[in-house]
């Protein structure tokens, strides 16, 4: 490691201990105390030059290289900060899209804002298009605004799944312009204003009780051609960009994360009276063993990033990897802890993976084996664009009269 | 009693077949008037002598659907009365559908609807007694699964009726033992059939990529070692419940076994469910909570294979 | 269980008491000694009237019900006696497809000599053709016999995995008649005597050091036509009565054999010093409780059988129940037996799965994994036939001129 | 040493780049002549100082094609005299490719080619010697595993050359250990890839039902899991390897998980690749043979996972 990596690092470890929020997760108990804690955390950072680091250098707290936004990532986990999820789509997928896609006018508009904690969501699943994004039918008509003005686009759908939905300002859509041709062809990228008149965002209630999620229905919203990005039916394109704005540090921070918290098992295990259970022992250093691979893993692959040694297909292995790890490591915890884990306890907000509420950690860990790319679709990628296994024809028929 | 069991398997799942986690009153209705709660005692203590298939029959019907109330524990109730003789109209009332509850668990800890309840059953090293529940200490408990209302009850030193003492009472508490177990099973069945049912037609109905997912076949192969892994699971059960010998720890390591399948149809279902099956407004989340209480009473996995196992090797 | 059965076990029981080999696994330690006990055993059992059960009441030994024939299983399973291998074809495949589809002439030229210790194999696999049996290849053409008599096929190929093949006197085999039309349609039915010129059987070496199985080459073998089952086209059908011949049965005893064998892994937990192992005591717990439902979902298929009730895919489960539980069960006297299992040890001939070598018993353990119709075969049999799940069309093709 | 790992495994992989099981004395001769076994050895005692990571990379290269002789066992001779120092001549020797073996086990158990060696090295509590061969009693051990020649040695109460006493000793039987475990992993990682590759190419190669294996979706997933699960205990290994840190536990831990994905995709090899799997003349078996080995040698999975649960408990 270089010096000024060692010293950036000094100097973030510095920095948190002044500035790190203590006892957060005792107090995240209310989703109202969570969203203090997340608006006040991010404007800390903000001001301490750290919330943005992946940003260009043109924009404050922008121009870190790769590395160092390793190593304050790193940091950020060593001193159990909150994760950053109510401004997390802003400031990856928003500015990531806007800084590839958008106008000079656009990105002046709405970066800045992002900083100054405008929250955006996604708009992309659907109830009928959830891996199989193509499929979405949310549907934008173009014509001339009555209110005045150019041309707007005016939208009818449903959204699914998009993360803090219910608390955010803007919107990233996709929606269907077009149903001619091939169906990512008929798709545009529009940013939609949540306040405009015909949306309602509704949280989805999760089986663990968390409302990390919302569905928005769009009844006839206008949206001004001039917030689109990119052109007509490029939708498909820009989407690209969005959904590979982030790849790797979330990863690594999580599965740093849940490293840290291996003391709760142990913990656990010391509380049951099973220290000298030779088989719970074995499952403990074999959960031990693999979360540590996860580390190793998506430590490697953001080296190979920096290296700019990436293959398609790396990220599904890392996802894949912290997904069935988190698995066994909630199942592990929800085993031992018995009965206790079945009595209902509320949930801390926004208090990551591995809380020590063992029944809700074991459900909250099926986010991550199915939101984001399921495990299904993970493989598909692995075993298609990294091993270069054959793709089933999208476009398979049955011939005419054959059984 | 195959016979028998087909005729009730098929009357248990016409009064249970409508929407998942029916009204609580209206099945404990359904149940006690369908003479459910008597099927197990002997004919000469007013039941109908059907055993512990019976028992199984009923159980998976009520986890089929996610049935609430207290019938596991009320059964065990019912059968320490009619165990230990001489209780007849203690046990009448039981039969009748006054409700009388037991632990789930350890102790007098996870005992269902104990509010509802006149009575709990006390099961101690050496004595298992009766208790008014009138006077006595009760906790709510909530539980991830809804479906269920747990209570810990703090019963002191109350004795109430007792029902066995000495070699007698540690001969009952195994028996009752080995009964819940078959009812935990048979709820773990029930529900595993019911949830892996939804899953096929869940994929035959959804379609991604132009297609149904129902064609996917690693989705296919995964729905057919469910199925798989059901029916031996079942089989065994069926095995179990008609073998007389069957003790608590024959019958904690079949519960195991057949809640360990339960949670791993009821995973499956939601993995496979996508997005959907993790919001509360679908009911695969239902069953994994079910799935995993069941997992936990009664003794748990780890308990009961272990116990398995030092059997076996001492075979 | 009513009278008769019980008093039918009992004088098994006192038969085999009398009559079953004893000490057979440390005498059966070469091919040669497997062979001689295999006919000697059969022998046996056809004079005391149990070697055939299953055939119809007008062959001598057959007529028992599927309750008796359960019965007679269950005693030999109990008396540890050696499995029928050799002569299993011979009774099962050969016997039920003539029966089926052989002419009288036919049956009375080849049953009686199964009963003296003619033995059969299978002819259907091939290189090509595994779990794809219609794709099968060898070629039969017609023409009339050069040395006088009516027409003959003339034969050309290789089949693969004919069980005890290199032991057989005859063989039921499948070939291609014709390349038109579906693919099925051009399969003919042969019985092809071993001992015609042009035929060389090898066999097949097998990771664990048995030759169970071998490979049988066809070089311009002639058939007469005589020797055909069913007529020119109709294989397809015929083989699907020697594939069905066999349900049942064979999975019982071998379930029922290998709950016999739990004591092996007592024992090697005992001689290990892990009797008080929480971890290895689970283990095996959790192991004797599939080994109880195998048996139980065994006992179910075979009584769902009787009553008329059996579907399509119940054989699939318990096939797969069994092979996936035979895994777990070698698999953990593979662990527990640690590096001594590793040294190599000679293998009992016929031994059955489950014979205290650890590797070797592991090793074969694949055989049920794959043989018979793999474990994946079977998911899409319950998937598709039994669950009702849509097939995969076969002749999906790829649309002219798509990606 | 990035840069150094990849020259190294590009000049590895070069060197044993033919058929599978390549003869074992030239094996050996390429070994030695490549300079592999004074790579981990500092550059003050004649070696070339690369250490742990040039180890993995070497045993992944033998493990890839399955390399047969003692390379692991000589490698750790060469450890034991370069800690032990002193003993320049002896180290020399062995450098040069004068076989030298150690127990892959406990004891004097599992020695490979001990016939051809002209010293084993026997590690006791509070003490690790070498003692020359001649004279030691051999017994040949066949293994499943055609691939090693392992020997038992008996050595009376021989005492030979002794290389480190009491704490030293302990500190280099634990060194030992780790590096033991280095080497097999190494082993473990080369040959699943080897096993993975070679499954894949059969998929893409092998047709039924009129398309390749490898369009079947059941099978590619099955795929995936492999290569996901290979990558990351390949990134684990290479991790520790760089970790001077990480001594017995946390190296053995490292290879019961190594040794582990192994054997899943040796065992997935041999299914996927169905009936030849499971002949003698494809390769499949080599390396589940191999797999069984490597996780039964240098301490099995139940010993490594529970010390390390251990240490996790008390992290």
């Amino acid at each position: 490691m270089s010096d000024a990596l060692d010293s950036l690092r000094q100097e973030v470890r510095d920095w948190l201990a002044v500035h790190a929020p203590k006892d957060w997760r005792a107090r995240s108990t209310s989703e109202a105390a969570f969203l203090e804690l997340q608006r006040s955390w991010f404007t800390t950072l903000v001001k301490g030059g750290y919330a943005v680091p992946h940003w260009p250098e043109n924009w404050p707290g922008g121009g870190r290289s790769l590395a160092e936004q390793k190593v304050i990532y790193e940091e950020l986990a060593r001193a159990d900060t909150p994760r950053l999820l109510l401004s997390f789509m802003s400031t990856y997928h928003a500015a990531s899209t806007l800084f590839e896609w958008g106008s000079e006018e656009q990105q002046q508009r709405y970066i800045p804002r992002i900083l100054e904690g405008e929250i955006w969501c996604q708009g992309f699943s659907e109830p009928g298009a959830g891996s199989d994004l193509a499929a979405l039918r949310t549907r934008a008509e173009r014509r001339p605004s009555f209110s005045g003005g150019g041309d707007v686009y005016v939208v009818n759908g449903q959204k699914l799944w998009s993360t803090m939905g219910q608390f955010a300002d803007q919107c990233l859509l996709l929606v269907r312009t077009s149903s001619e041709g091939v169906k990512q062809a008929g798709l545009t990228y529009l940013l939609l204003d949540l306040k405009s008149p015909g949306v309602t965002a509704r949280p989805i209630h999760q089986i663990h009780g968390d409302e990390e999620f919302a569905e928005i229905f769009l009844d006839n919203v206008e949206i001004p051609v001039a917030n689109r990005l990119g052109e007509e039916g490029q939708g498909w394109a820009v989407a690209q960009s969005t959904l590979s704005s982030e790849r790797g540090l979330t990863l690594l921070e999580l599965s740093a994360r849940m490293r840290g918290a291996l003391w709760r098992i142990g913990d656990l295990i010391r509380a049951n009276g099973r220290s000298e259970d030779a088989g719970v022992l074995r499952d403990f250093g074999r959960l031990a063993s693999k979360v540590d691979a996860t580390c190793a893993v998506a430590d490697q692959f953001l080296a190979n990033r920096i290296a700019g040694e990436e293959r398609v297909g790396d990220a599904s292995i890392v996802k894949l990897a912290y997904s069935r790890t988190l698995r066994e490591f909630t199942s592990l915890g929800l085993r031992i802890s018995g009965l206790d884990a079945q009595y209902h306890a509320p949930i801390t907000f926004g208090g990551g993976m591995e809380t020590g509420n063992w029944m809700a950690d074991f459900m909250n860990s099926y986010a991550w084996t199915i939101a984001g790319g399921s495990d299904e679709v993970q493989r598909n990628i692995i075993a298609e664009r990294l091993l270069g296994m054959p793709r089933e024809p999208k476009n398979w028929v049955v011939k005419e009269g054959a059984a | 009693m195959s016979m028998t069991r087909a005729e009730l398997q098929d009357a248990a799942t016409k009064a249970f077949d409508g929407d998942l986690t029916p009204d609580a009153a209206h099945s404990w209705n359904l149940i006690t008037d369908m003479g459910w709660l008597m099927m197990a005692v002997p004919e000469d203590q007013g039941g109908l002598g059907l055993g512990r298939e019976a028992v199984g029959v009923i159980h998976q019907a009520l986890g089929r659907t996610l049935v609430a109330g207290p019938a596991i524990a009320q059964m065990l109730v019912i059968d320490a009365l009619s165990a230990a003789g001489g209780q007849d109209e203690l046990l009448g009332r039981a039969m009748a559908g006054e409700i009388m509850s037991a632990s789930l668990a350890e102790g007098l800890r996870a005992v269902p609807d104990a509010d509802r309840a006149s009575h709990v059953l006390r099961v101690e090293a050496g004595r298992i007694s009766l208790l008014p529940v009138e006077g006595l200490a009760l906790t709510a408990r909530a539980t991830w699964d809804k479906t269920r209302r747990l209570f810990d009850v703090d019963a002191g030193d109350a004795v109430g009726v007792v029902l066995a003492q000495g070699d007698a009472a540690t001969a009952l508490a195994d028996r009752l033992s080995a009964l819940r177990s078959v009812a935990l099973a048979g709820d773990c069945l029930g529900g595993a059939d019911a949830a892996l049912a939804m899953t096929t037609d869940y994929l035959e109905t959804r379609r991604q990529f132009d297609r149904p997912l129902a064609l996917f076949q690693a989705l296919k192969h995964r729905v057919a070692d469910m199925k798989a892994a059901l029916a031996a699971a079942q089989a065994l059960f069926w095995a179990r419940t008609e073998d007389s010998a069957a003790d608590a720890v024959t019958m904690g390591a079949m519960k195991a076994h057949a809640a360990s399948i339960y949670r791993l149809i009821a995973e499956e279902a939601i993995q496979l469910h996508g997005g959907i099956g993790l919001t509360m407004e679908h009911p695969c989340h239902l069953f994994l909570k079910r799935a995993t209480l069941n997992a936990a009473l009664g003794g748990d996995g780890d308990q009961w294979e272990e116990a398995a196992g030092r059997r076996a090797l001492n075979a």
